[in-house]
């Protein structure tokens, strides 16, 4: 079923939850705007909380959703890191973004792979990547790098 | 002395156990495309779990993007998935014109689309011959590199390299093409489809190959949309979705071309819509050789090029599916994150769950119907 | 009654260690080994065109217990070193090493300060007979290298070196 | 024993001969002709080889029986032709006609057993 972006505004009201008192983000709290395509690549930004990213998942899933990337980005000046999950339609040409913010010190929010299967992998080469903990997630073990490292690569402060 | 390991659990139907043993389908086995590694819990020959290992090619193709300038990041683009490098380079410079707006001129993206169609037939080329040696057919593997070395030969006439094109620039191309790049596709254009009819006549209808495949690895479209499988592997299961047409990029809208569907879901239709995809390319490089306007190919760039800070993404349709490029600047020089979303990764994500049960030989069958390339999982 | 016949013309004596040199370089069976896009370009050699069975390789065996010429083409990353050095144990003795590429040869454009997968060059791992530069390598060098290697088990060049106009 | 039997003999004395040379042949040529030293440390040219990786598990464990029964049939066909090995010898001697009529019930015996396994669903190859 096709949905448009007025549904996904009303449905992602509901999400307007309490905001974490640790995470000062310029981008919070519940902020759901419709952006220009073809400045931007996507055509609807949604900025949840850490907790309410299942709930997304599960909104998104209902119209019809697949889930095409979850990016990790470290922004090592805010002292956060920002997680981005990428959704496409099959359908229709509406590209949607949920993007969270966990702080740096204990990186940990819920995982979607009951809601998305695909999402096991993605989350885990980001939990490589980033040392982002997916809790719930049913094996988080080094997924790119070799079985024994323990290092986090792309983190800014990451020194060989 | 044989010992016995682990307790056998009862056999299905409750008489004598037989022991299930790890089979380690592992980096190097020609069936692997490359570098993949799959842990095959077997019980005799019937799969019980499928576990594919991979990073045994990992290149930090997304650690060195945060240490080079927006230039330098090119010539890694095309080493992501060396048999659509077009695509991949396509994506990430549009990327960059997208974020810093620039202006590619129309004759540019006429090439842009005429190259990157040429380049995904020799992919499918590659995918043809390398899915039949899985079978066993080793012949097919001589026919179709030698329709793919007219690519090549025309493709490294206008950018000099074979395989790891580095052809786009932001706001057009490195150099213009010749004419015989134009005569030499249009007898290309020309040369193909006769192949391509041989190749249905001696492959595609051959009952072997019919037997073989009909039938094996049903990959449902809900399973798709879960798992993010896109490219022929959704489309063989009946969703038409194509980033050509559901999110025109470039001039792609100008040509009336089919998005080739088959509803059975299986790896049949996952080959028939590959070798349908080859022949609408060819109708879209020759409407693109009759439309081609002249003209510049280089639009006006800053000389360093500063990207307004924000994230942004640009999605194309590659040879294997929709590959994404998501750009997060934070007005330097160099970018501050770049996220690589490929095809494979995603296609290979679903193997687990739709090869519990099958047998090794149909395991393998559908492992190349969905078209790996173990770098492109790896990045 | 005919002169009598100078033999040396016909038949020629020779050590049997030139006589097996002889045979093991114009039959090298390599391992089907492809790691990355210079795979490619060896498959593309094996092909029709390129056409590597004119000097005896194109016979490409999956199993290490066959095959007598590693042809290493593509990036060897930390994960996959021990698996690539199993391999090498593994083969038979008369071996040799061919690190196809830049990657192999010296870990190619994925060196750089601070990088933590790749492995700089495979003769940190093994000892390598022939390298074959680029990225990926024209069929033709790759062709190049086994003459190479055929020149180093007999010591006689097949074909003449392209010259280079002064 | 006259020499026609000593001839025969020889033929199969000499024939027995070639079937050992064949068989331990390549081990001495292989001793003579195989380089001496090896670059190898470790000793894992012996080893199983599982694709780049160490084996994991023994391989002496149980299969299903559908090899077992596949296995059968071929020994039954195996065995026929053990037969039609003497009667190539004298074959058409008589009468053509007879010799081919009895050959062709021989072998048509013997391939009940493809219809018995047929029967027995051995081709099915399901798990069993």
């Amino acid at each position: 079923m096709k949905p448009s972006i007025e549904q996904l505004t009303e449905a992602f009201s509901c999400l307007a939850g309490p905001v974490p008192a640790e995470v000062t983000a310029p981008s919070w709290p519940v902020a759901v705007y419709t952006v220009d395509a073809n400045l931007k690549g996507y055509h609807f930004d949604a900025a949840v909380s850490p907790a309410q990213v299942v709930t997304a998942a599960e909104i998104l899933d209902r119209f019809g959703f697949g889930l095409d990337a979850v990016t990790g980005v470290d922004w090592i000046a805010q002292n956060e890191m920002e997680v981005v999950y990428d959704y496409f339609h099959p359908e229709i040409n509406l590209r949607v973004v949920v993007r969270t913010r966990v702080p740096r010190a204990s990186p940990e929010l819920p995982t979607i792979s009951p809601v998305f299967p695909g999402a096991n992998w993605h989350e885990r080469e980001t939990h490589d990547f980033f040392g982002i903990r997916f809790l719930g997630h049913p094996n988080l073990t080094p997924f790119l790098l070799p079985e024994d490292a323990d290092f986090h690569p792309l983190r800014k402060d990451y020194q060989p | 002395m044989i010992v016995r390991k682990e307790s056998i659990p009862p056999g299905p139907s409750g008489e004598a156990p037989s022991e299930t043993f790890v089979l380690n389908l592992g980096p190097q086995h020609p069936a692997a495309h490359g570098v993949l590694r799959v842990l095959m819990t077997m019980d005799g020959e019937w799969i019980t779990k499928a576990e594919p290992v991979i990073g045994y090619i990992h290149r930090m193709h997304e650690k060195m993007g945060e240490n080079r300038t927006w230039a330098q990041f090119l010539p890694n683009t095309s080493r992501i998935d060396y048999l659509s490098a077009m695509h991949y380079t396509h994506a990430f410079v549009g990327a960059v014109e997208r974020a810093a707006k620039i202006e590619v001129p129309p004759r540019a993206e006429y090439v842009r689309v005429i190259t990157s169609e040429l380049n995904r037939i020799a992919s499918h080329m590659v995918w043809w011959g390398a899915m039949l040696a899985d079978l066993g057919g080793l012949t097919p593997f001589l026919y179709a590199f030698d329709d793919r070395e007219l690519i090549l030969d025309l493709l490294e006439g206008i950018c000099g390299a074979r395989l790891t094109y580095c052809y786009y620039r932001f706001g057009g191309l490195c150099n213009d093409i010749d004419d015989d790049f134009v005569q030499g596709t249009r007898a290309f254009v020309k040369h193909m489809p006769p192949r391509l009819k041989m190749y249905r006549d001696l492959v595609t209808d051959n009952i072997i190959l019919r037997k073989r495949l009909t039938g094996i690895g049903p990959i449902s479209a809900e399973m798709c949309r879960k798992y993010g499988a896109t490219g022929p592997v959704i489309r063989g299961s009946g969703v038409a979705y194509d980033v050509r047409k559901i999110e025109p990029y470039s001039v792609y809208p100008q040509f009336d071309f089919k998005i080739p569907t088959y509803p059975e879901c299986d790896s049949m239709a996952r080959y028939l819509v590959r070798m349908d995809e080859m022949e609408q390319s060819l109708r879209i490089i020759e409407q693109a050789l009759d439309q081609l306007p002249a003209g510049p190919v280089m639009g006006k760039v800053p000389r360093v090029l500063k990207l307004p800070p924000g994230d942004y993404c640009y999605a194309v349709e590659a040879a294997r599916g929709r590959f994404m490029v998501r750009i997060v600047s934070d007005g330097k020089d160099t970018p501050y994150r770049v996220k690589l979303r490929t095809p494979s990764f995603s296609n290979l994500s679903l193997y687990e769950e739709a090869s519990k049960g099958m047998i090794l030989p149909d395991a393998l069958a559908m492992m190349g119907s969905l078209d790996l390339v173990i770098p492109d999982i790896d990045r | 009654m005919e002169s009598q016949v100078d033999t040396s013309k016909i038949v020629t004596f020779a050590k049997l260690e030139d006589v097996l040199a002889l045979g093991r370089a114009n039959s090298l069976w390599p391992l089907t080994f492809g790691l990355a896009c210079c795979a490619i370009e060896m498959m593309a050699t094996g092909m029709a065109r390129f056409d590597l069975s004119r000097f005896g390789a194109e016979v490409f065996r999956p199993s290490p217990r066959q095959a007598d010429l590693m042809i290493i083409a593509g990036t060897v990353n930390k994960k996959m070193a021990p698996a690539v050095k199993l391999l090498y144990d593994q083969m038979l003795e008369p071996k040799w090493v061919m690190a196809l590429g830049n990657c192999a040869i010296s870990g190619g454009p994925f060196v750089y300060p601070g990088q933590y997968a790749v492995i700089e060059g495979v003769d940190q791992l093994f000892p390598v007979d022939v390298y074959v530069p680029g990225c990926p390598p024209r069929p033709e060098a790759l062709i190049e290298g086994i003459l190479k290697l055929e020149e180093k088990l007999t010591g006689k060049r097949r074909f003449p070196v392209a010259k280079l106009k002064e | 024993m006259n020499d026609a039997l000593t001839g025969d003999l020889i033929y199969i004395f000499a024939f027995f001969l070639g079937g050992l040379a064949f068989a331990f042949g390549p081990f001495v040529v292989v001793y003579l002709l195989a380089p001496r030293g090896t670059r190898n440390t470790i000793n894992k040219t012996g080893q199983y080889i599982e694709c780049g990786m160490e084996p994991i598990g023994d391989a002496w464990i149980r299969y299903s029986a559908v090899y077992y029964l596949y296995a059968l049939v071929f020994v039954a066909f195996a065995v026929d032709v053990l037969y039609l090995i003497p009667v190539a010898l004298v074959y058409g001697r008589e009468s053509a006609v007879r010799d081919f009529v009895e050959l062709v019930i021989f072998v048509g015996i013997l391939s009940l057993v493809i219809v018995y396994a047929w029967k027995k669903g051995v081709f099915q190859w399901n798990r069993r």
